[in-house]
């Protein structure tokens, strides 16, 4: 498979308007940051969700990761702001 | 080896003590933290939203970070999601231990490192049918980050 | 405002958490303790013995001295004396506040200084009819030497 | 009132012999540490309970006190050793 799973949680997901998707993202596209940056481009709500970055979370295949953390296709990517449980 | 659920259900703490020690005497302490929805604001109700699958994984971890650093005898870590009225418990964390300090520490840790480490998200709903996401908090960073390792 | 019991009968942690925290919508965290009896050394029963009077007026001070150090909504201290079989449950303390920090810090003082403050003593009992007084430990000292006033 | 009433407890108890006594102390016992010295004259029991005072604690009207705290006649003063609850 060529693509990624994408999926967006809490206010991310309310902004992008729904909580998944598959996506087929160019070659450069190699990290967590490039990811962000290029789904920001994707629709206003995309552009909302993203528009600072600092303020979203990610997670590659269940693990939290930094924004220079590479991914790949295969991988589930996810999107949310920082946790509130507990 | 720690006890691991998320639920919609309420649960019942001494339920969970009780399967923590039965048949055992080897145990000193059980410590056991309860968090309850608090009606901040006039608040309706809490509904709790999380990331089925990396959920258990992120508790299974932080548990067996607790197993590591404390001698336990056992552990259990329960976190609601769903909807949650005011005054209903939302997370429960227990240790047993055959020392009280290890008990203690130990919960007060796992509640520490869950509030910043398990993804979690929490959406107050309001009796006039607003909502908000509630923020992190700085102090909850300060008190998970007391407990890095060196 | 604190509850304090003094009792030989088995005691409930969840009745207690129930008295506590029933009908409010206030309480963020409630931390409790619960102290068990260890079969150490192949320990056949614990006798705990105490001094009427004193006991209730030292176990108060304690709670008392917790509702002044931190805001709690309230504290639940039980402790049993009599004879009490391994994995029995000898002492309770609870504490519930707003606050989540609070309620476990005001624990670990609570039991921390019951320890070395309120006037009970342990004997051991062994299945051959010995017994032996359990001695004051250093560690207990230090534990309740954290909490004292700078 | 001239007397005072002494309670013992645990091994302090079982060394003694009994768990409470009425007394009337002569007037040079006017503190904790010279009722122990005078407690311990009454019988061997007694002296061996209050062999090591540095090992026994005291209370006063139920509060716990220092061997250099006064003791009067009414007083409720108590003899144990340190305490293990909890």
């Amino acid at each position: 498979m060529n693509g990624m799973r994408v999926l967006y949680f809490a206010w991310v997901r309310h902004k992008i308007g729904h909580s998944q998707e598959d996506i087929s993202p160019p070659a450069e596209v190699k990290d967590i940051a490039s990811l962000m940056r290029w789904l920001a481009t994707r629709s206003p709500g995309h552009a909302q969700a993203f528009v600072q970055p600092a303020h979203v979370r990610a997670a590659v295949n269940h693990v939290f990761c930094q924004p220079d953390h590479p991914v790949r296709p295969g991988d589930e990517v996810a999107f949310f702001p920082p946790v509130t449980g507990g | 080896m720690a006890t691991i659920r998320v639920q919609e259900d309420v649960f019942d703490p001494q339920a969970e003590q009780v399967a923590l020690t039965a048949g055992r005497a080897d145990i000193g302490g059980v410590a056991a933290f309860t968090g309850l929805c608090r009606a901040d604001d006039g608040l309706a109700a809490l509904v709790l939203e999380h990331y089925p699958g990396m959920t258990e994984r992120a508790l299974a971890e932080i548990a067996a970070e607790a197993e590591r650093r404390w001698p336990l005898t056992g552990c259990t870590v329960i976190h609601r999601v769903g909807r949650i009225l005011p005054g209903e418990p939302i997370v429960l964390v227990m240790t047993a231990s055959a020392h009280r300090q290890a008990a203690l520490e130990s919960c007060a840790f796992l509640i520490d490192w869950l509030k910043t480490r398990a993804p979690f998200w929490k959406r107050e709903e309001f009796p006039d049918g607003t909502g908000r996401w509630v923020e992190a908090r700085a102090e909850d960073d300060a008190a998970a980050e007391r407990w890095r390792s060196p």
